[in-house]
């Protein structure tokens, strides 16, 4: 049981750094609206778990808030259309993901109307079950807004006796400044949220975290908080990175290190960003689904860096642009911040629901990594680590790919916050070989549950094929016995015993109708498939004497090229057999 | 024009090799210029040889190893390890001294077990044993510092004797020995602050009577004192650029410290005092250069405090019962050897980590 | 007569020895592992006969019984590692008389063309593929071990051997792999030139 | 000579190497190392011993049972030893006495017994005789290479002290090749023999590489592949 006071000590983690910050531009002025791009492409693969069912189709004309696809099984997401428009093309595009690699996207031409469809807020939520508000969320499609993306109501869902529920606004990485901006101008809404999730979670405190760099954020937060809530609390944490990681936040404030394997809600804590918990409020009494974000446009490439309501599909180019982004040499357009973004190739990819920042440096703000030299055993990388890992002895094993030993060294426990490759001094991408090992990791798991299921079935075929055989002998041995007692039946009938003799008959009326109870089902279902078969063909006879002589002649060719088809494989069978009979032999010679 | 592909984190530290070793080599010029004073201008030549020599034989190392030669020397440990060998060995000692000393550090101890970060010893002071263990003569042949002998050789002559082994009078080192100390001391030979008084012990004399001997002064040797503070200053400078951390010399002085002080208290008239362990010697150019040294050395903090006491202990027994007076290179290396042990045992435990209950 | 001591006495620590050591032998026999099952463990169970033997299974009794390591194209070098490592065997390269290693693939019937003979699906090993006679055939994607047993056997050789596409959920973080996109837009095309940073 | 005579030729002498390629003897190979002379003495020493023991063993095996074949090998080997250990007492008394401990130690050479156990005890007396004498030679060929290298750098000479092995006249065979005012005491210290014995295997594994990479690449027999399901 966590209890947490305004005074209670803050606790603290190992490692972290403190990278420049610079939110300054981006901060200071109020979130703007950019103007709606022509064309949207709203990716159908934005969370984890499988891609949701389409439910509208090519030419389509869609409402903003129109849902695009349905909640899928596996708590899958929907995405919905964020604004109003046509449906031009359902097709590949590029995916805001680090391996710039197409999904299917469905793509929307503007009709700039911004024309809202039906919107139902929920109403009284007292009425409510929490079944169903949950339900209610995952059709509105709200996911977390600060990290992967993970379907915000399966994770209500999967959490049971949350003492602690966390609201993080610590945006600790250096740039972003979506959150601050969304608490200095909704602190209302995110209250409103915060509140709505500890009715869900049940929980019995709320802890809003924010960072001590925040000063507006904080009094803004403060101001919404004294009306009422005497539950929610309001902790300012000290600046260092990376204290909003969501491990990290939990032993700042409870001084309790989640296990490993295990999930916050186990040690009775749930964190949520101040943008899900904005998102919550805006469906819950607007009816609005979660069409846009707050993204924070800088770097020194940018004209005016600013942060601004994005609609989920707009094309980073285009938020880039309105924000007069001037490309420089080999630029570099980074999705998230420095510590953990990832650079796009091209400007196509649309904003999605996690897409915090986008940040466009110039070589002289955020110098290009030098070539990786070799590790010189140093431990700076070990002296930041938060997660207490020891980041070159994991190079060394990612190197020399000992999957293994990785394991060994809770290479799943790094969060790959970038702490060790930004104070490395000989440059090494530490986090790109944790990621590429990790990756190598996880597929080996794939593999090794596929290959397992795949000798299952293979042994199961292979018992299969052993049953069938001994039924066809059982089947063989019995019918076999029947005609020889029949036999026997007969043989002795010209004898006395009448009572022995009615039974042989007995039986072998039985036997008798056995087999022809047997034989008349088979000839039955043979008929059928022989008649629909016959059906078939007459069809396509009919199709085909209804198409031109050359077709036919094609369809002949196709016919003949069948029969040589069967006959080489019959040519082959025969050779392959006397291959396998020659090999068997070999076999049992050696 | 095109984008460009880049792995997080996309911002980076300025601190690089280069400029950690760098920062090394500048925090070391206090600790040279006292032995420059104190022991002449033999020290100077010494760190041109070595330096020359480590250079080419970095570059010949890595060109033979594929790699590019000139990047490969642009870290500066090369010239790291150069230094520390050359101003550990006696200013005087000849020429292919230094010259087999550095071509040892940097082709056997550093090349061929893998380059820079890849060697398990301090190539400096395996470099230093070779030359203890094979050269004991000219590797104990220290000159009295000039607070004794009045005089050191000029700029040309300490050339002369390190290429030549003769001055242009036609005197050997031993002679400038001789003529040096007889000065003062009668022809007696001078001998380094350790060395003299483990002779001395091994004379029957006891700590007290040895310490009458010209070359302590008021505190520890002469010369060889301020050579130390030099040296402690320059570590400082280290310390407070972050460059090194204070678990290493702190771990290393505190045992030398401890155990010296069990010592006096246990056997005054055999086992000296810390003035002289910590102050004679090369006690400070260990404690913040050598056993600092991050390739070799235990990584995490609790590792390197046990690697560092560990050095400091072994000094400390070397010292007082071994066969060497100063024994900072066997310390270094048997420390060494222990490293992946201390690092398998100290390893932190990881966030979440099953054992740290809750 | 000391040499007839000599003699004895030896003898006698001899016979002692080897009673103690032919009991020890005995006693504390070690029962051997079924190493079959590690061995088959670690196989991928495409169960494509590449190694010459029918099945995964067959291969890893032939392995324990002291056949080659090196012998499984589908595993790779790292079946053969992690082989070697179990049985303390040296590790060889892959043995190219029986393939290469390759991208993963999976079998993909072209519907249109199959005449529903079934031949394919009693080629198949983990009984991966759907239809009936004279039914179109369709292959369960998740199921196939691309070990292309099928192939052959198809009257009319509608089955191909295709690539596993890459998901971004499984992606292997191999930067390298981005192709290069101009910035001015209009020429975003994938070249061979890579602009990569990584090392 | 047939085959199986150039196998164990080429094996003792280079691709097995006991002391090269299975490191095999290291104790008294860095121990004695420090002239040619005592390098020869030692090498020939352990090599009567390996081919006596070898063909010992081999003729022996049939009789011998499974568990406790270990200590009947060990004593036909130190048999063995104790018969060269007389004669070098007898005939080469110098010798005895700069060798010292590290001949009755060669019981304790794990490349005779490893031999007895890999190779004698599976095989006939005349095959296992020669797999003694070539593991012999290679491991005295190693031993003699390291001294030589040892005692060059150390005392620029060879074969210093080669009377104690082969009587008065090899006083004679003393090479002085260059003489050193300060020699590199090292090279006949212990960690010498390490470092020289370490360059010795670099050295022939660079040799193997480069050899094999000349080697051209054989051309690929496609092996059957077997049908794990019959086809109808």
């Amino acid at each position: 049981m966590i209890e947490l006071t305004t005074t209670s000590p803050l606790h603290t983690f190992p490692g972290g750094i403190h990278p420049p910050e610079r939110k300054a531009p981006a901060n200071s002025t109020p979130t703007k609206r950019l103007p709606l791009a022509d064309r949207l492409y709203v990716s159908l693969r934005q969370h984890s778990g499988l891609i949701a069912e389409l439910c509208v189709s090519v030419g389509d004309r869609v409402t903003k808030g129109q849902p695009l696809s349905k909640p899928g099984v596996d708590n899958g997401l929907p995405v919905h259309a964020p604004t109003s428009g046509v449906i031009t093309a359902i097709t590949e595009h590029p995916l805001n993901h680090p391996s710039a690699l197409t999904g299917p996207t469905v793509c929307i031409e503007v009709d700039h109307l911004d024309e809202w469809g039906a919107r139902e807020p929920l109403g009284d939520l007292s009425t409510l079950s929490r079944r169903e508000i949950l339900n209610y969320l995952q059709t509105m499609g709200i996911a977390g807004l600060g990290g992967a993306g993970f379907p915000t109501a399966r994770k209500i869902a999967g959490a049971q006796g949350i003492d602690v529920l966390i609201i993080n606004g610590v945006e600790c990485e250096p740039y972003i400044a979506a959150d601050d901006r969304l608490m200095r101008e909704q602190s209302q809404g995110i209250l409103r949220g915060s509140k709505i999730l500890q009715e869900l979670t049940a929980a019995k405190q709320v802890v809003i975290a924010i960072e001590d760099n925040k000063p507006e954020a904080i009094a803004a937060m403060t101001a919404a908080l004294s009306t009422d809530n005497s539950d929610f609390i309001l902790r300012v944490i000290p600046t260092r990175y990376p204290s909003g990681g969501e491990k990290q936040l939990i032993q700042i404030l409870t001084g309790k290190q989640v296990p490993a394997n295990q999930l916050p809600a186990d040690i009775g804590v749930l964190v949520h960003n101040v943008g899900t918990a904005f998102a919550i409020a805006k469906a819950v009494d607007a009816g609005e689904p979660l069409l846009e974000r707050v993204v924070t446009v800088t770097g020194e490439t940018v004209a005016e860096p600013c942060t601004a309501w994005v609609p989920i599909g707009t094309p980073v180019g285009h938020v880039l642009q309105s924000c007069g982004f001037k490309a420089e040499p080999q630029q570099r357009v980074i999705i998230g911040g420095p510590m953990m973004g990832y650079t796009i190739p091209s400007l196509d990819v649309p904003v999605t629901k996690t897409t915090n920042c986008i940040l466009a440096p110039s070589a002289t703000e955020l110098r290009p990594a030098d070539e990786e030299m070799a590790c010189i055993r140093c431990g700076a990388c070990e002296q930041v680590c938060p997660a207490s890992l020891l980041p070159q002895q994991l190079q060394w094993l990612a190197k020399a790919k000992d999957y293994d030993g990785l394991k060994q060294h809770h290479l799943a426990d790094c969060i790959e916050c970038g702490a060790c490759a930004y104070v490395c001094p000989s440059e090494i991408p530490l986090v790109y070989y944790y990621r590429q090992a990790k990756a190598q990791i996880r597929e080996q798991l794939i593999e090794q549950q596929k290959s397992e299921i795949a000798r299952q079935r293979f042994e199961a075929r292979q018992a299969r094929l052993e049953r069938e055989k001994e039924e066809r002998l059982e089947k063989h041995r019995k019918a076999a016995e029947a005609r020889k007692a029949a036999q026997a039946a007969r043989a002795e009938s010209n004898e006395e015993d009448p009572v022995q003799a009615a039974l042989a008959r007995v039986k072998a009326r039985k036997a008798a109708q056995e087999e022809s109870a047997n034989a008349p089902a088979v000839d039955d279902k043979k008929d059928q498939v022989a008649a629909a078969v016959a059906r078939a063909k007459a069809r396509k006879a009919q199709r085909e004497a209804e198409q031109s002589s050359e077709a036919e002649s094609a369809a002949d060719d196709k016919k003949a090229q069948v029969a040589a088809a069967v006959a080489r494989a019959k040519a082959r069978k025969a050779e392959r057999e006397a291959a396998a009979q020659q090999a068997e032999k070999n076999g049992e010679d050696s | 024009m095109s984008f460009f592909i880049a792995p997080s984190p996309h911002h980076h530290q300025k601190r690089t090799t280069t400029t950690i070793m760098r920062l090394v080599l500048l925090a070391m010029v206090p600790g040279v210029l006292a032995q420059l004073y104190f022991f002449g201008w033999g020290i100077f030549w010494q760190l041109i040889i070595a330096g020359s020599t480590a250079v080419i034989a970095e570059m010949l190392c890595l060109s033979a190893r594929n790699r590019s030669p000139v990047r490969g020397i642009q870290d500066y440990s090369a010239l790291v390890t150069a230094a520390l060998l050359a101003v550990s060995i006696p200013p005087l000692a000849p020429w292919w001294v230094i010259v087999i000393g550095t071509v040892f550090a940097i082709v056997v101890v550093k090349h061929l077990f893998g380059g820079i970060g890849h060697n398990i010893f301090n190539p400096a002071m395996a470099a230093y044993v070779l030359l203890l263990i094979s050269f004991p003569v000219q590797m104990t042949s220290w000159l009295p510092p000039v607070t004794l002998a009045g005089d050191t050789t000029s700029f040309i002559e300490s050339l002369r004797l390190i290429v030549f082994q003769f001055t242009s009078d036609g005197y050997s080192v031993n002679q400038v020995r001789a003529v040096a100390t007889g000065q003062l001391l009668d022809a007696v030979v001078m001998a380094t602050p350790l060395d003299q008084i483990k002779t001395d012990l091994a004379q029957g004399l006891t700590l007290s009577e040895s310490l009458r001997n010209p070359i302590f002064g008021a505190f520890a040797g002469h010369g060889w004192l301020w050579v130390n503070v030099a040296y402690l200053f320059g570590g400082l400078v280290l310390l407070q650029q972050r460059v090194i951390q204070w678990q290493i010399p702190g771990a290393l002085l505190g045992t030398l410290a401890v155990a010296t002080i069990i010592g006096s208290i246990v056997a005054p008239d055999t086992l000296p005092g810390l003035n002289i362990h910590w102050f004679s010697g090369g006690t400070m150019l260990a404690a913040f250069f050598i056993a600092t040294d991050p390739v070799s050395a235990a990584t995490s903090n609790r590792g390197k405090l046990i690697y560092a006491a560990l050095i400091g202990l072994l000094i400390y027994l070397i010292r007082s019962f071994g066969g060497y007076p100063d024994a900072i290179a066997f310390a270094v290396l048997l420390a060494n050897l222990c490293v992946p042990v201390i690092d398998q045992y100290t390893r932190p435990q990881a966030y979440g980590d099953v054992r740290g209950g809750q | 007569m000391s040499w007839l001591f000599g003699i004895l006495a030896l003898a006698a620590l001899a016979i002692i020895a080897g009673l103690i050591l032919g009991f020890a032998a005995i006693r504390f026999r070690v029962e051997s592992d079924p190493i079959v099952e590690q061995i088959d463990s670690l196989l991928p169970q495409t169960q494509c006969g590449q190694c010459g033997y029918p099945g995964c299974r067959p291969y890893a009794e032939a392995i324990a019984n002291g056949d080659e390591l090196n012998k499984c194209p589908p595993g790779g070098q790292a079946t053969i590692d992690k082989l070697a490592d179990l049985l303390g065997r040296e590790a060889k390269p892959l043995d190219a008389a029986h393939g290469e290693e390759d991208v993963k693939k999976v079998a993909v019937i072209r519907e249109d063309e199959c005449i529903g003979c079934t031949k394919c699906i009693q080629a198949c090993p983990v009984d991966a593929i759907m239809g009936a006679a004279r039914q179109m055939h369709t292959v369960i994607a998740d199921e196939c071990t691309g070990c292309d047993l099928c192939v052959e056997p198809c009257p009319v050789d509608c089955i191909d051997m295709v690539p596993v596409a890459i998901q971004p959920e499984r992606w292997k973080w191999d930067l390298e792999q981005i192709p290069v996109q101009y910035i001015d837009g209009s020429a975003s095309s994938p070249t061979t030139e890579q602009q990569v940073e990584t090392q | 000579m047939s085959t199986e005579y150039q196998t164990l030729a080429k094996d003792g002498l280079w691709e097995n190497n006991p002391a090269l390629v299975q490191l095999l003897g290291l104790c008294p190979l860095l121990a004695v190392t420090g002239t040619v002379t005592n390098a020869l003495g030692l090498g020939i020493a352990t090599m009567l011993v390996l081919v006596g023991s070898n063909i010992t063993v081999s003729l022996v095996r049939s009789w011998v049972p499974n568990e406790i074949r270990i200590p009947v090998f060990v004593i036909v080997i130190a048999t063995f030893v104790t018969l060269v250990e007389l004669t070098m007492n007898a005939f080469t008394y110098g010798l005895f006495m700069a060798l010292g401990i590290f001949i009755p130690l060669i019981v304790t050479n794990c490349a005779i017994i490893g031999r007895a156990e890999a190779y004698a005890s599976k095989n006939n007396w005349y095959h296992s005789a020669f797999d003694g004498l070539m593991m012999g030679i290679g491991f005295t060929l190693v031993l003699v290479a390291l001294g030589a290298l040892r005692e060059i750098l150390g005392q620029g000479t060879l074969f210093a002290g080669a009377e104690l092995l082969l009587g008065e006249w090899a006083r004679d065979l003393k090479i002085q090749l260059f003489s050193f005012d300060y020699p590199l005491l090292l090279a006949i210290l212990p960690p010498g023999a390490f470092l020289g014995m370490g360059f010795l295997i670099a050295g022939k594994n660079w040799i193997d590489g480069r050899r094999k990479a000349k080697l051209a690449k054989a051309p690929i027999e496609k092996a059957q592949r077997a049908r794990v399901t019959t086809v109808n």
